[in-house]
């Protein structure tokens, strides 16, 4: 089955629309699926022109299409656990929280907190995502605990903070305090980053451009050759953060 | 007359040992206060009735068509957003959170410019904290970092920390030592026996370096670290560990630096690491002198200090979208109930001129720089002067506020009630 | 001269902060304090009139030397001329970057508004009381 | 007011003696009368079980600790999040609930009246702005004297009088209702970092030791002749093998007080353990359980855990600490000038860990071998063992040994190895369980004089219905349905109204706040003494004239007042 949602126009387009109801299997029985605009309740059928093609008996036969004006729409696939989402363009906060399985595939940009606490799954963005990609929950100890994030472009501050398990990859450059509490996992950073894995306990992180402003408090451990990219890179290895217990590793290309 | 023991509703301080001589519904002089507390009791510059904007001028209008038309803007709202809440007693601060359920609004208060990354950090960690007292009888070292308090908080080092005897430490400026770290040299910085001078945006750095240090790492730190030597570290680190009792205050030298909460974060497990040693703890010095109280309120109503959105009917946070900054930043909202705080002033320009493009209502008892984004402005009593109600001091402790005299203002309390029955009549219960 | 903002709370700030469309609040919070050797640079007296531009634009302040700040560094308490050139992007945390504001600095001859006028440039409607 | 009449009630009564009657039950102006003319509302009960109105005489659920672990916890503020409906507001939390959330839940269960476990004098204003926001159960405050430099002065002194002088003074000021003790002496010590590990160690610079604090206060209580007696939390809370300091403290309790305990041991399973390290930790519930069987003078509440996540609260910081290094969690403590402090963590009792085990089947131990239900209380020191959310499955596994031996099978095999559990076949039947979650309570507080815990004609008309037929059921078979009964009352009735239908609330709360006033004479009283007035403005951070809760902060106020024998 195929669910094709393309945005109405709204006289207040900058409302966020919190939509956590669209997931692949709301659809599967005509389920009333409503969202909020602010603080109004909506049908669906209210903000979207909704299309469906095609029959399925499990969410895993369901495969959702967002379309339009898409950049303002939260939590779109949170709980997700079967079927495919695709975003034609932008995706707004949330996306993917808390999914344990499926796939969604943004094509354009993705904002903040993208698959956050994620259980498994994957989450493929195209373009860059925004603060917090792969991270956690205000005040939880653990964030993504598995599955795949990969961003073709850039991310923001924060990307995979409390990371716990999982993989991570951001193609591009991050922002400031990637991995930051990072205690399990894998994070690849493709590009530069500012001050990565601070506070680190577990995990990997792999650095394959600068890493600006490495915090004075990891232990250089050796070097190592890796690949990333097609292309064989000589990578100093980092143990830290010894201002905590200092279990992780981090690569960091020299 | 003169009233004894009165409440200064000016900083986090919230000193409680004012002197106040009122004179035909006036104050006429203050004893005991700082420059700050008697420029706010002595002030006398309210704005004198409710106005409303009307094309490119304002008139006046009655409190009860102020209520009424602040009621209809908020009602006809899909995303409204009240902010403010600091200035005011807890009272008022209540009745803002349930007219917020009741709305479907976004209520904020201005912890978040302010203190908002230590409540996140606290929220990650923990805080080891203690109330002032204990910080006056008991403490032999103390750190300001990213703090100012002769500036912002002018009594502090004379009521809890530099200055003050206490039972344990009976001449304090002998017995105690002072850090200072910050950016900048302060005029606090003058009076510490180590100043640390911190790069810019260097803090989370030394924080880690002064953890591993504490944690017997001392062979990992290099020469400097943000610009701080190597053996200023180490010295800073000894006089923490051979403490009896350390006090770290932090200000927003470390909640607006890069990495803002993790900053805080950073400091807090210090602290803590601190603490397998000896007696340590580690405060904000809260700004408004109830916007702890605004933190305490929302908390015991909705399980969150701040940042609360109650679009779908459920209490949900999360800074960075929830607060005010990034809702106005976004222009997400479509109305704005400002309460007894300044955020024309206050928020960076974008956030201001979302303000100017909205209804923006301001409950407020002067003409601040709101009032000439506003559309309409009620003004108040001013709490501790002819309004009293709960406080909370920077360390948690509740402190009854005084009024000082019966004036004509209308309290926050009053209005807000009004507001509150209005929009529930037509809301049903 | 490119400079990084700090802002922050001063005493003068505090006491006029009831005040807003005062004078007195105007002086305080209009000054830009800065390294001498930077104003020597930029040849400018204290209460030189001096134009302050980051990414969100540009405002009229009054320099003023101050011990303290290293060259490349400026000083406003919080209020709205320090506000006019704050980004509001909080990185995530609602807080903004109230003390790294990367701005530039050159002498101007125009006149410093007021706080109403500020408002009024934002869309506001100045109010006289 | 037209009255209310309760029909075909299945009345279990312990404080009237009632014990299964089918009987009416008739309400005017919010008491229980002897009977109400026609036209009154008749609610049918159906037969089923009518309980007074559940008390709950250990919990923490409002003031300045509690909403810290509110303000530290968004994490638990995700579960339990309901919007605004009806009457009800919205509420947030799991383990430590919005204020709404607590009394909803609370009162979803049919409890009507709360004592909040630790209230520190100097932040007593936040307790009672929470306890009017907690509006569907009266509510009651224990002080907080562990740490009270007045207090261990006067001890020192061998003062007892001035001890009760201060208490009295204190009591009046904050509107608190009764004594408590937190690790006394232990919570001193931590303003400097360390802590008291034996009744008899002494307290830094004080010169004092836990056991002459708890002697003098046990005298001094007695002395203003308060309600409640002093309600301890004893020393070493959580220590392998502090069941010997519970054993001690117990041997230094007097009987004194003909119509209740003289002391209140609260949360007792977190203080029986034996074994010496976390490895060789054991249940010794027997050697406390023979101590309290002996003893009418004491009586305990079992401070029962259960499995799953919660939030720990204390006036205990040493404790915290403690516990915190164990956890590595996230740790917050808050120390308060001259009189306490406290600490807070989040923790996970699991199946998996022995540890836990062990401390899950004290608490049902305690209860078990406790043979006088009036001598121990259900409470699960809330949210400290779980929220209280889980009284109704810790009264089915209290009824219910099939229930037990469910758990028994799917918690660490070895626990059996460190407990008495398995061997104890006592199922509690309905009486008794109507005793130690309100009549006993009710006693123990010394509440009965102001109708509290029972329904005999004059006492409030706080009654709870539940959806529960005994004449139907059996306890230690059908213990789902007891569990789901007592979970949602039918009805919920706080002072002759309905205030709750089937676990929903459907009225605003008006609650009281009850509190206690000993009159002593004049040169007792510490206002007029002037080194008490010194010592306080040179050492505390607020003025003396600004520390007293005002009138305002109880506005539907309840004070039980006494003659100090001073």
């Amino acid at each position: 089955m195929r669910v094709i949602l393309k945005t109405r126009p709204r006289a207040k387009p900058k409302i966020p629309i919190e939509a956590e109801t669209i997931i692949p299997q709301n659809f599967l029985r005509k389920n009333d699926v409503r969202v909020y605009e602010g603080n109004k309740e909506r049908k669906l059928e209210d903000l979207f022109y909704i299309t469906i093609e095609g029959p399925a008996v499990s969410p895993d036969q369901v495969e959702v299409i967002l379309t339009g004006d898409t950049g303002v729409i939260k939590r779109v696939g949170e709980y997700m656990n079967a079927g495919r989402i695709i975003v034609e363009g932008d995706i707004g906060m949330h996306c993917g929280n808390f999914m344990s399985a499926g796939e969604i595939i943004i094509r354009g940009n993705a904002d903040s907190w993208l698959g956050r606490e994620m259980r498994g799954g994957v989450i493929r963005c195209e373009g860059n995502a925004a603060h917090y990609c792969a991270a956690g929950y205000r005040g939880e100890k653990r964030g993504m605990r598995g599955g795949t994030v990969e961003v073709l472009g850039n991310a923001g501050d924060f990307a995979a903070e409390y990371l716990c398990g999982g993989d991570v990859l951001i193609h591009g450059n991050c922002g400031d305090l990637p991995a930051v509490e990072m205690r399990g996992g894998t994070l690849t950073i493709g590009g530069d980053c500012h001050r990565p894995c601070g506070n680190m306990t577990g995990g990997t992180c792999r650095i394959f451009g600068a890493a600006h402003q490495f915090l004075p408090t990891f232990r250089k451990n050796g070097s190592e050759e890796m690949e990333y990219a097609g292309k064989q890179h000589r990578m100093a290895v980092y143990r830290g953060d010894v201002a905590n217990r200092g279990k992780g590793t981090v690569l960091i290309r020299t | 007359m003169k009233i004894e023991d009165v409440v200064c509703t000016f900083c986090g301080c919230l000193c409680d040992d004012l002197v106040v001589e009122v004179e035909n519904n006036r104050v006429i002089s203050v004893e005991n206060g700082c420059t700050l507390a008697n420029e706010k009791f002595m002030g006398d510059h309210r704005l004198k009735s409710p106005i409303r904007r009307e094309g490119n001028g304002w008139k006046a209008l009655s409190y009860d068509d102020a209520i009424r038309e602040t009621a209809e803007i908020l009602l006809d709202a899909d995303r409204p957003l009240l902010y403010g809440w600091s200035g005011t007693h807890g009272e008022a601060q209540s009745v803002g959170v349930h007219l917020a359920e009741l709305l479907g609004a976004v209520i904020d208060n201005t912890s978040t410019v302010c203190h908002g990354p230590s409540i996140m950090a606290i929220q990650e960690v923990g805080h080891p904290g203690c109330t002032l007292g204990q910080v006056k009888n008991r403490a032999d070292v103390i750190v300001y970092w990213g703090a100012n308090p002769i500036d912002a908080h002018p009594r502090h080092m004379s009521r809890y920390t530099t200055y003050a005897d206490g039972f344990f430490v009976k001449e304090a400026f002998k017995e105690r030592k002072v850090i200072v770290v910050d950016v900048r040299k302060t005029e606090s910085s003058a009076v510490a026996d180590e100043f640390v001078k911190v790069e810019r945006g260097g803090d989370y750095a030394i924080l880690s370096a002064l953890r591993a240090i504490v944690r017997g790492k001392r062979d990992l730190i290099p020469k400097q670290v943000a610009g701080v030597t190597r053996e200023q570290l180490f010295r800073v680190a000894d006089i923490c560990i051979n403490a009896k009792f350390g006090a770290i205050f932090f200000g927003l030298g470390l909640t607006m630096s890069p990495g803002k909460y993790k900053n805080i974060r950073n400091a807090i497990e210090l602290t803590e690491e601190l603490n397998r040693h000896t007696k340590f703890t580690i405060s904000p010095m809260r700004g408004h002198w109830n916007v702890y109280g605004s933190n305490e309120v929302f908390t015991w109503i909705t399980g969150y200090p701040y940042a609360v959105d109650f679009a779908r009917g459920i209490a949900f946070y999360n800074p960075g979208e929830t607060t005010s900054v990034d809702i106005l930043k976004r222009g997400e909202c479509d109305a704005c109930l400002v309460v007894a705080s300044d955020p024309g002033a206050h928020f960076p320009r974008a956030c201001a001129e979302h303000l100017a493009r909205i209804p923006t209502v301001q409950i407020d008892p002067h003409v601040n720089a709101t009032t000439h984004l506003a559309t309409l402005q009620i003004p108040v009593a001013v709490t501790g002067i002819d309004a009293e109600g709960t406080a909370y001091r920077m360390d948690g402790v509740p402190i009854r506020t005084r009024k000082l005299f019966d004036g004509t203002y209308p309290s926050d309390f009053d209005i807000l009630g009004k507001i509150y029955e209005q929009v529930k009549e037509v809301k049903g219960s | 001269m490119r400079g990084i903002l700090n802002t922050g709370r001063t005493i003068r700030q505090g006491s006029y902060v009831e005040r807003k469309n005062s004078p007195a609040y105007r002086e305080e919070a209009a000054s830009l304090h800065m390294n001498q050797v930077d104003m020597l640079d930029l040849e400018l007296e204290e209460g030189s009139h001096v134009r302050v531009r980051s990414d969100q634009g540009a405002v009229v302040m009054v320099a003023r030397p101050a011990d303290g700040l290293a060259r490349g560094e400026v000083f406003v308490c919080l209020g709205p001329y320090a506000n006019f050139l704050v980004n509001p992007e909080t990185h995530g945390t609602g807080m903004p970057d109230f003390k790294t504001t990367p701005v530039t600095i050159e002498p101007t001859t125009e006149q410093v508004p007021t706080v109403r006028e500020i408002m009024e440039r934002y869309g506001g409607v100045g109010y006289e009381d | 007011m037209t009255g209310l009449l309760v029909k075909n009630a299945y009345v279990i009564d312990p404080l009237s003696g009632v014990n299964g009657e089918i009987m009416d039950i008739a309400v005017r102006d919010g008491k229980i009368v002897e009977d109400v003319r026609s036209g009154a509302v008749v609610i049918d009960a159906g037969g089923c079980l009518t309980l007074p109105g559940g008390i709950d005489s250990h919990s923490h659920v409002c003031g300045t600790k509690v909403n810290f672990g509110r303000y530290m916890s968004p994490e638990d503020m995700r579960a339990g999040r309901t919007a605004r409906k009806g009457a009800m507001h919205v509420t947030s939390g799991y383990s430590v609930p919005t204020t709404f959330g607590n009394s909803y839940r609370y009162s979803a269960m049919g409890y009507t009246t709360v004592l909040e476990g630790a209230m520190a004098p100097l932040e007593a204003r936040h307790t009672h702005e929470e306890f009017t926001a907690t509006p569907h159960q009266d509510m009651l405050a224990n002080t907080l004297f562990d740490g009270n430099w007045s207090i261990m002065e006067a001890v020192r002194d061998k003062d007892m009088k001035r001890a009760a002088a201060v208490v009295a003074w204190t009591l009046a000021a904050v509107k608190g209702f009764a004594i408590k003790l937190t690790n006394p002496g232990g919570t001193e010590a931590w303003g400097w970092g360390e802590d008291v590990h034996s009744i008899r160690d002494e307290v830094p610079h004080f010169g004092v030791t836990p056991a002459e604090i708890i002697e003098t206060m046990i005298q001094a209580n007695e002395l203003l002749n308060l309600p409640h007696s002093v309600h301890i939390h004893c020393n070493n809370l959580g220590v392998p093998g502090n069941y010997q300091t519970t054993l001690d403290t117990i041997n230094l309790a007097p009987d004194l007080n003909k119509d209740r305990q003289s002391l209140y041991l609260t949360h007792v399973q977190f203080h029986s353990y034996g074994g010496s390290t976390w490895q060789d930790i054991c249940s010794k519930s027997e050697d406390i359980a023979r101590a309290v069987n002996a003893r009418p003078q004491v009586a305990i509440d079992m401070g029962q855990i259960m499995f799953g996540r919660t939030t720990t609260m204390t006036a205990d910081g040493p404790m915290e600490w403690k516990l915190y290094m164990l956890h590595h969690n996230k740790w917050s403590n808050h120390d308060v000038e001259l009189e306490t402090g406290s600490g807070i963590i989040p923790v996970y009792y699991g199946r998996k860990s022995l540890v836990n085990c062990v401390m899950w089947a004290i608490g049902l131990e305690l209860a078990l071998l406790t043979e006088n239900p009036w001598q121990c209380m259900l409470a699960t020191d809330n949210p400290n063992g779980a929220p209280f959310v889980k009284y109704p499955e810790i009264i089915a596994l209290l009824m219910s040994r099939k229930l037990r031996e469910y758990e028994m099978k799917v918690i660490d095999p070895r626990t059996e190895h460190f407990v008495p559990l398995f061997a104890i076949d006592r199922e509690l039947d309905w009486y008794e369980i109507a005793v130690m979650t309100r009549a006993a309570q009710a006693k123990a507080l010394g509440i009965t004089r102001i109708g509290k815990g029972h329904l005999a004609p004059g006492a409030e008309a706080d009654i709870a219905i539940y959806p529960l037929k005994p004449d139907e059921l059996d306890p230690t078979v059908d213990y789902q349905q007891v569990m789901a009964g007592f979970a949602k009352t039918r009805y919920t009735i706080k002072r002759g109204r309905v205030v709750a239908r089937d676990g929903e609330v459907i009225v605003e709360g008006a609650n009281s706040t009850i509190w206690s006033r000993s009159d002593v004479p004049p040169e007792y009283d510490l206002n007029q003494d002037p080194e008490f007035v010194k010592k306080f403005e040179q050492y505390y951070t607020v003025r003396m004239r600004n520390y007293p809760v005002q009138d305002v902060y109880l506005p539907r106020g309840l004070c039980i007042r006494t003659e100090a024998s001073l």
